[in-house]
């Protein structure tokens, strides 16, 4: 069902965890649907400086949290906010039709981090 | 890689003795047992002698007994063979709350037929309540269809109770007994069923074979309409080598099923008092006492169970779960809704089932296993930080 | 005792490649296909692989098969699952006189539902006439189902010439094809049909499998309701050793057709000029030359046919008959009436039906004991005393 | 299906043939019901000196019709008379259900035979 890529971000999700002061924190879905994604952020000169994420989920979800915290890592803002569900699902060498909506929840965790640091700074 | 196979209610290993048993009619004694020749009523008579080993293992009386293709079959086929031939006397059917899918769908495709269908709920432990039943069954009720036992909570029904108060009113009862048989003693008798589904999944024959009791003379519609086979109550070539299998495994289930409870229900608390041990913010899905030897099925909080049936994977153990996740669909498996779990908490639902193959050690390294893979999970997981209070 | 099996048409035995490919999946990879860890992946995947197979076998896409228990159940599934879920837009059904009891009981169990059938008639050599099926077709007919060939006169119809009347007037056409499956070309798009029926039984893979061949996306309702396997159009686990049996089957079949024709029709002509040469007072009963390669049928006058099929079983020789005697309801074969046979002449039916293994001296072998056979029963029958003039 | 005894029978019916000049002849059943059964019956001072039979039918026609032929031989007319359906079955070891019609024929056959030849006789 799962490719290896999936199976190897599930099996070792490198950034996993939390980051104490983050400049921005993005929580989406919520247990009773199923999983939830908190992203972490930290923020220098613009850019994603670190990622992190906790996530209650399945193989899929845990696997997309750990991808796009990767994908994110080191990328501006602007360019973060360009990770989609797509891109999302490619880089992981696609994912099984039913486990799609995982692959949205995490660009949309991030995409709420930044949010919220950016409301943070700029009110 | 250790393997470690627990996950007996999905599907068995066909057992060797099975397997002999079944190899010399694949291509030596090959015939259709409907011809007249030699061949043919040889193998007639095999199938007969397999009908009366199916029946020992139940209490009934070999002609009382229909080869199907499985339960799902067996279940479809009491369902709508009896409402069919009795449709006349009252469109209302009753099933509980926790049917397998083919009790389940067969009373909804008749929703749509102008019958009705009356879904008995179950307590937190699955349990149907016999005063319950009572007050649902109606002047036009003709058939109830309750479980012996559960394949995801384990929880075993007081089958002869219900059937009692069926019994009484003149309504049949049906009892998927797909979990029970070959786990703990099935008698038509005791039990005072009108059907009873048996398969050979669960009990060391192979997949697609299975059985239907229906008590002598009862009137019951073909599901698959044909010949002359099984008496005119099923059509199709008979499947000859797994009536076979399904014959020899009957025999090895009657000879074993004490020893082999003993066994489970050992294992059984075994893994029930180790998880509680080991793992904080745990529930036993199912009943406590009144469960199947060899069932434990828990749901764990914070964690998911696809999640936890991957990783568990990864060290070789099989086992199964009703997250919403793990389904097609994405719904959370209807018996864990059915006795109130929380959707979060039903989300870490993993259920273990074993057989006689299953070892003590086993299971200490299932436990293990599975401590480790439940702290990695949290560890992750945004709810349980905030379970530690972090 | 030399044997020789002449009757292919009732079973086959399973080939020994088919054997050897199943045998791995009763106890090593035994897990089930809707489990979600690696075994249960894998064996999905398994299925996936025969499922492309079978559809190959038939010229079809991998997603129009779906897996049943046998023909029978094929057959069951389309007439029933076509005709619940277009039952709004009609209630009328075509079949010919000649099909299979999977047919015609499935036909009859929907006159009793309100559902009207047309049983079209058939000439002397079991054809039907694409005349008279354009005639019969109704603005509330939804389904017409003509068998491929026959299993019991070997005739085989045009059926692409008949599926284009229904095209045409959009009606859906399904043919039960157990008999031709493997040993005529059997193609869904030549043959243009909406459904198709095929059985492990005549393909050397074991009795318990078939597939019902459904155009993409035709609406269906389940015969036996389930859980998600096949799509959710079949309930009940997958029979995944009889699944790979007749993957392998039909690989075989796909790549020895050619070949088994040509030696068919040789055994065939070899074993029909035979009876005509050495009995006289024979009829072939079935097309003569529209009619399967390995397929010859007769009907001798002035004796009985069950009698015939044990003397010949006393010499090691299979075969089958349509004679009333040798059925349990002591009725002649509804195709021999079809096709006008007097009842009498119908007595003395034979069937052989021979595959690849069958070779040229077995065939010498059973004209001699057909010639003795006969000559004794004669010598026995009042009838023939009278033929002969005494 | 068929007892070791029917199939004696089937496979060596001695009595099959006919008398020439019999004393009685019995014609039961016909074709078109898928059983045929003639009896040939040879009497002398009361008794079935010979009995023979022709018959079209079954492995149980065939072997009912030699059976009886043996039961009946050496008896003397009113003891063939109580020759019946059931211990002609029983004499074979039994028949299936669907072919105890066959014995009736049997029995019926050599009746009608010897009503025949009393008819000859007694006029
Ligand atoms: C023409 C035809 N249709 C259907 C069937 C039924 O197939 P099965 O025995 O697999 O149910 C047969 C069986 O031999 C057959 O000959
Ligand atoms: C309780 C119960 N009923 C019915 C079935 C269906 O049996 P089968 O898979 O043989 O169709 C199952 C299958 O595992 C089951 O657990």
């Amino acid at each position: 069902m799962y490719s290896e890529k999936v199976m190897e971000h599930f099996s070792n999700p490198h950034n996993a965890g939390i980051i104490e002061n983050a400049d921005g924190i993005g929580e989406v879905g919520n247990p009773v649907c199923g999983d939830m994604m908190a992203f972490y952020i930290k923020v220098k000169d613009d850019k994603l400086a670190d990622v992190k994420f906790k996530t209650f989920g399945c193989v899929a979800a845990i696997a997309v949290s750990n991808i796009v915290s990767e994908m994110a890592k080191g990328k501006t803002l602007q360019e973060a906010k360009s990770i989609t569900k797509k891109n999302v699902a490619k880089a992981l060498d696609g994912l099984p039709k039913e486990k799609m909506h995982c692959s949205n929840l995490g660009a949309k965790a991030l995409a709420e981090a930044i949010k919220d640091y950016e409301k943070k700074k700029y009110g | 890689m250790k393997s470690v196979y627990m996950d007996h209610a999905s599907a068995t290993p066909v057992r060797e003795q099975v397997i002999e048993a079944m190899l010399p009619y694949f291509d030596q004694h090959f015939g259709n047992p409907s011809t007249v020749y030699d061949m043919g009523l040889k193998i007639k008579q095999v199938i007969e002698e397999q009908r009366a080993k199916v029946a020992k293992l139940i209490g009934a009386k070999p002609q009382e007994i229909i080869f199907t293709s499985s339960g799902a079959e067996s279940n479809n086929l009491a369902i709508k063979g009896v409402a069919l031939a009795r449709q006349k006397k009252g469109r209302h059917i009753i099933i509980s709350a926790i049917e397998h899918h083919s009790v389940l769908n067969s009373a909804r495709f008749f929703e749509r037929m102008d019958f009705e269908v009356t879904f008995l709920p179950v307590d937190e432990y699955g349990l149907v309540d016999p005063e319950r039943l009572s007050r649902a069954i109606r002047s036009d009720t003709i058939l109830v269809s309750i479980m012996h036992a559960n394949n995801e909570i384990g929880t075993i029904q007081p089958i002869s109770e219900l059937s009692a108060i069926c019994r009484e009113k003149d309504v049949l009862f049906h009892t998927d007994a797909v979990a029970s048989v070959g786990n703990i003693p099935v008698d038509v008798n005791e039990l005072n069923v009108d059907l009873l589904s048996l398969s050979g999944v669960s009990i060391g024959a192979p997949k697609g074979i299975g059985a239907l009791y229906f008590r002598d003379n009862l009137r019951l519609m073909p599901l698959i309409h044909g010949g002359i086979q099984e008496s005119g109550r099923r059509g199709g070539t008979e499947n000859v080598p797994y009536i076979v299998g399904l014959g020899k495994a009957s025999v090895l289930a009657v000879e074993e099923l004490f020893d082999k409870m003993n066994h489970l229900e050992k294992l059984r608390s075994l893994i029930i008092s180790g998880v509680r041990e080991r793992i904080e913010h745990v529930k036993l899905t199912g009943h406590p006492d009144k469960r199947l030897p060899g069932h434990a099925s828990f749901c764990i909080e914070a964690i998911e169970g696809e999640a936890l049936i991957y990783m568990l994977n990864q060290h070789g153990i099989y086992s199964n779960t009703g997250s919403a996740c793990a389904s097609k669909a994405l719904k959370t498996s209807p018996v864990l809704v059915a006795i109130g779990t929380p959707p979060d908490l039903a989300q870490g639902s993993i259920v273990f089932t074993m057989d006689s193959s299953n070892k003590v050690e086993e299971i200490e390294y299932v436990l293990v296993k599975l401590y480790l893979a439940v702290e990695k999970l949290r560890s992750l997981s945004p709810l349980w930080r905030s379970k530690e209070g972090i």
